[in-house]
């Protein structure tokens, strides 16, 4: 009992939060308006059916995990080239800064008069918003691979091609999957912002529906279910992490 | 001079123009007020910010007003009204191949995911007898609605009529004109953006508060008497505001102010049997029971008592 | 034979980060001939490592030639084995893997047969019982004797080992020494073997190459003329105290030197590595 | 000359865009409202004054800087404690993550209500945007400590603190500029997003307006503005690690 | 004089990343005096390096007890001064600041008399040429003198090292050798000093602990009875002949020990570490 206690501690601490937050709400009369309480929060989404919310956090789901892998699909190559061409590397990463930088929500026409209104506007947008940190994790893991292991490749006179997927990509692990975690919850960020450009569905549409016709608690269901997919996808990252690259774990 | 500070409810434009007009034309300083301007992003932010005293007076749509208040009963209240009629609307390409509300059956219409438009558009639609499943929606980003009507990528687009004259430029640049088709002309009778207020600052400073929306009745009259030197105002204290697109945004969105609703009482009055109407109208359009609110408890009638 | 080997008045200067100039080799001549085992002994820091990574074509040389069978080195060579001076396993993979990982890394293709030899390798460097453990859980011996068993897999032709043995207790070095000279000449190859064993450079090589204080130069080449194959009882030769005490009275220059050339002989602390 | 080519190829490469960006606008008869030509841009930008560009350009870049420089104030703090504590660690990292994944916009409100209308709420939401990257490879790289380094440190029996300040953030501060390169572009967005919610002047501020008055060409002016001052901090922040941590650079 | 360090019946056990057990020390007992300098020697891989680990607190003990001064140890102490079986330098700090490490990891403070012993040292190791150099710009033996160095600063009442002379050339060895027993006579402190060079091993300690291979057990303690200050002619003594062969049949127990003790004595590979 006391060990389940010990080790369940950080989630018992998390859930300590709700009733506080309710105690806050209550006490000091904060309008649902401005912060519902997580009875509100409750009880406007039992007031909304299930099946409505399966099918909105399916659509937030699906264009993440899509954009995520095809933004790992991208940038992953697109940091390989850079390591391998000094000439790229300068060329390509002033250009990625700026697609970085330049808020999607701003080019939002562009893309939907060129990619349509179907899923292909929001996968792009989730893309745009998580590969950068992708690219640079993984160009940071690739380029610090230490000398000794990098001369190991060059005496063995492999094809440069294996030097990165042999030893500079195995090196960057650690590197990579703390850019896979930053990335997985900007795809998240990325399907709501690219649903508050383009759709007809999606937590991230529901959200914003919610607030514009003042149903606040409803938004912040939206929220929590955002939040709580979120964590799923973290930790699966993580546990991909645990299961298969264990040795790229410190400690 | 007695502080305000007023909220819109978006970027400035023609379409906000009074409160620039009366703090340019001195007309607030003639009550003895001194206004600070707050910029919005929608409706409903506007009625958060008063209800929560960030700003003391302000404008909304009405409709959201009521929405708000028969969820949420938000301390705010509508003191004076601006549009009395709805500026939603649909733009065409002017080809002849549409050219009622009728003829936008089948058809692919785009339109912003957050307006207020589209709760009514089921509304509009059964009005000439059919549903939202007889066309083709597709919702996108509001900025991409005029490009994808000017490149073919839709027929029709739903926006406000206060986005008129930009709209009809934009098309103009590609070699078309538009056609606009207001609701209000198939029978969606209500109120739109008024002036609201947080009913702490009417409670605690009612003096203020009349002054205020006396002088705003003022600077209403002035803006759609003089749309050029409005427009130059507006442009004194936000010179990203072209005076050009502002003054004809004033002049199309006359008759949202200046209407047979407006004529039959007074502009700025609510008049009992348009406010039920336009309460009907937004029930309907969000599933509320009509007979769950009284319209009425939305405003507060004890400060705008008529220009003298 | 032809001069496998040639260096040709190599100089190798490092630029450290604050851009000072460290000479590390300067003005260094000799050769090796094929299938010829050379030791080089000489004081630490007098760039035996550096004179690895020139041959091993790891960095080229600021001044001067490297030659291999007549062509310049100017990139690692095929058909190189290196014992690195650190033991630079790769701590992701196993034991297993890290031997098999030269073939893995050239010909991306490990066959069973290969396995089996380097599993062999395994067990000849002590280390059968550990095939699935990672590097990290080895101690420093055991990973040293692992980058020897990785380097012998490939066969090569030329060996380049960096002080290999010098993580290994008395015992398990005299082993492996007699375990390489087994396989240099089962299957001849030409071996460049860094040492601070003065006993063990006589012992193993055909040739010493003594070299001097930093910058490094070839102080003496010393033939070593003991019949093969040798075995614990080389030591024992009268010849090989002779080539000892060479070497021994270059190394000690600077120090005086013990006059009784006896107990110099005889001295186990100054044959110690 | 020659060797003035190789050198600035990537500059010269990149500055070929232009032209070529004109080129496909002219032929194939781009219209302006959606992606306008570079000349188009140029006019839309000369008809601005330059004293308004430069206060729009000001009030992002304060609020981008300042609101970064808290996010480094407070996310390596917070990696720290989460690197020292497991139980802070797994209390920590969900909320982390749960607010990293929620979208601004959406809470928004919440935080002018909160923190007011002036910098306060802008500078919040730099902040929110910003921090995670920070927090992730800054933890990853506490915690990709070798073994040796640390058992150095326990050997000495020196305070836990030196631990983090002298072995671990030496060691981590690759991964570190990794993820303050990421989050100086999100600092950028971030600020840009702030404006979008409450402002009223800044870059992002300003793209808004001239979309909502489809004045396209003045937006991608200010997105090329936008996209300037990005690749500045971008470099500036590379400045800085090859200035003073040369030594963290691999290659 | 007290018992100052006491292992008594000290077990260790690995247990790999897969799970399986590597049971690396079995019931070690013995102890040391205060001031005591003492030597390890055995095969590669048979527990050293945990039995340094465990002494310095790093691990705990699987089983059984490790004691100093009468007090379990269960973290490092104050006053141990470790020299780690790899150099370990920070990357990041100069020679110098890497040598001035312990003093500023422990007290956050250096002052201008400790950057003075700082050099000393340094120039002790002959390495007063490279101050302001990074770890990765020396060879490997000379990044091992640097570790030992630092592990002096703070002249520790413990000295603890892992095979600290193993990269070095047999002179630079025999050097350090003797400036390590004149400063631990100038300053008495308590010496465990593991190594694979078994007359370097007699020449240096007051007792020698011979282990016996994986999972390591102390097969004997030896205590070496030689006039102290040794130097080159100690060598010469016919005692240290003695514990030299004592050492080295136990090491060479599995192999067949050669029949003419002359020759054992004068081999000098079998000294060789
Ligand atoms: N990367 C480098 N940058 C600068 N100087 C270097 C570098 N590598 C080696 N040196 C210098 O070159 C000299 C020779 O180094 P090298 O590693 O070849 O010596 P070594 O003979 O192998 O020594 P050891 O026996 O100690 O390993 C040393 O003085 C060292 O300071
Ligand atoms: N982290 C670890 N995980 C698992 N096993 C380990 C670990 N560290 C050491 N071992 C095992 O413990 C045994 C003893 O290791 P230790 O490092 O103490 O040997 P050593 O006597 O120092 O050897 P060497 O002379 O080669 O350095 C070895 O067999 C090794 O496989
Ligand atoms: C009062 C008010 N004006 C404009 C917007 C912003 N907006 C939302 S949709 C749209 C295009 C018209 O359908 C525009 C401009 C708002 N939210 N509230
Ligand atoms: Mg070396
Ligand atoms: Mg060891």
């Amino acid at each position: 009992m006391l060990t389940f206690i010990r080790r369940h501690s950080p989630t018992l601490s998390l859930l300590m939060i709700l009733p506080l937050w309710q105690l806050v709400c209550v006490l000091a009369d904060v309008p649902s308006y401005i912060f519902p309480s997580p009875s509100a929060i409750f009880e406007a989404f039992f007031n909304v059916e299930l099946s409505r919310w399966f099918g909105h956090l399916w659509a937030t789901l699906y264009i993440a995990i899509l954009g995520f892998i095809i933004a790992i699909g991208l940038s992953i190559p697109i940091a390989i080239i850079m390591v391998r061409s000094d000439y790229l590397n300068r060329t390509l990463y002033p250009i990625l800064v700026v697609v970085q930088s330049t808020p999607v929500v701003a080019i939002a026409p562009l893309l939907i008069v060129i990619l349509g209104t179907g899923d292909a506007p929001r996968l792009a947008i989730t893309f745009l918003i998580s590969f950068f940190p992708l690219v640079v994790a993984t160009t940071t893991g690739l380029q610090a691979t230490p000398k000794e292991l990098i001369e190991l490749s060059k005496s063995l006179r492999a094809k440069p091609s294996r030097e990165i997927w042999q030893i500079r990509l195995p090196f960057a692990v650690p590197y990579i999957f703390s850019g896979l975690k930053v990335a997985i919850t900007l795809a998240i960020i990325g399907a709501v912002i690219a649903e508050f450009v383009a759709a007809e569905k999606g937590l991230g549409y529901f959200i914003q529906f919610s607030t514009s016709y003042f149903k606040i608690p409803q938004a912040f269901a939206s929220l929590m279910l955002l939040s709580v997919i979120s964590l799923l996808l973290f930790n699966s990252i993580k546990l991909i992490q645990k299961t298969f690259f264990a040795w790229s774990i410190g400690k | 001079a007695d502080k305000v500070s007023f909220q819109l409810d978006w970027l400035p434009g023609g379409d906000k123009a009074p409160v620039y007009v009366g703090i340019e034309k001195g007309i607030f300083a003639k009550f003895d007020l001194d206004v600070s301007i707050n910029q919005g992003r929608g409706s409903t932010e506007a009625i958060t910010k008063l209800a929560t005293g960030v700003s003391d007076v302000g404008i909304a749509d009405i409709s959201a007003l009521m929405v708000a208040k028969a969820t949420d009963d938000v301390p705010v209240s509508a003191i004076y009204s601006i549009f009395s009629q709805a500026p939603h609307a649909f733009f065409v390409v002017d080809d002849g191949e549409i050219n009622s509300i009728a003829d936008i059956k089948g058809k692919k219409v785009a339109t912003s995911p957050f307006t207020s438009s589209n709760l009514y558009l089921p509304l509009v639609l059964e009005q000439s007898g059919y549903t939202e499943d007889d066309i083709q929606l597709v919702k996108a980003d509001p900025g991409a609605l005029g490009p994808m009507l000017a490149t073919g990528n839709t027929d029709v687009l739903i926006s406000w009529l206060t986005s008129k004259e930009r709209l009809i430029s934009q098309a103009k640049q590609a070699g078309k004109t538009l056609k606009v088709m207001p609701w209000h002309e198939v029978g969606l009778e209500q109120y739109a953006t008024s002036v609201i207020a947080s009913d702490r600052f009417l409670a605690e400073r009612p003096d203020v508060a009349k002054r205020f929306v006396e002088a705003y009745a003022q600077a209403v009259e002035y803006t759609w008497a003089y749309p050029l030197e409005s427009a130059q105002a507006i442009n004194k204290i936000v010179p990203e505001v072209d005076v050009k697109v502002a003054q004809d945004t004033i002049i199309s969105i006359h008759d949202l102010v200046y209407n047979s609703v407006s004529k039959a009482s007074e502009v700025g009055a609510f008049d009992a049997e348009h406010l039920a109407s336009t309460w009907k109208w937004t029930s309907a359009a969000q599933g509320i029971d009509e007979n769950s609110f009284d319209p009425e408890t939305a405003l507060n009638r004890g400060f705008f008592t008529g220009l003298e | 034979m032809a001069k496998f080997v040639e260096f040709k008045q190599v100089s190798h200067t490092y630029i450290t980060e604050q851009g000072t100039p460290v000479p590390a080799l300067n003005d260094v001549n000799f050769s090796i001939d094929k299938h010829q085992f050379v030791a080089v002994v000489g004081p630490s820091g007098c760039g035996k490592s550096t004179l690895l990574r020139l041959l091993s074509g790891l960095i080229p040389a600021s001044e001067g030639l490297v030659n291999v069978y007549g062509h310049a080195v100017t990139e690692p060579r095929e058909d190189v084995g290196i014992v690195f001076q650190k033991p630079t396993l790769l701590p992701w993979l196993s034991i297993l893997d890290n031997v098999l990982f030269p073939l893995k890394h050239k010909y991306n293709f490990v066959s069973v047969k290969d396995k089996k030899r380097a599993i062999g390798l395994i067990e000849m460097v002590g280390l059968g019982d550990f095939l699935g453990q990672k590097p990290e859980e080895l101690s420093g011996g055991m990973q040293q004797r692992i980058g020897i068993a990785r380097a012998l897999l490939l066969d090569p032709d030329i060996l380049i080992m960096d002080e290999p043995f010098s993580a290994l207790d008395a015992l398990s070095r005299e082993e492996m020494g007699f375990e390489l000279q087994r396989i240099w000449q089962e299957k001849p190859k030409t071996v460049l073997f860094i040492t601070h064993s003065i006993s063990e450079a006589v012992l193993l090589a055909d040739k010493v190459l003594i070299m001097s204080h930093r910058p490094g130069t070839i102080a003496q080449e010393l033939d070593i003329d003991l019949a093969r194959p040798r075995d614990i009882d080389t030591i024992n030769d009268p010849q090989f105290a002779k080539y000892t005490n060479i070497i021994r009275k270059h190394i000690y220059q600077p120090k005086q030197v013990s006059p009784n050339p006896q107990s110099e002989n005889d001295s186990p602390l100054k044959t110690v590595a």
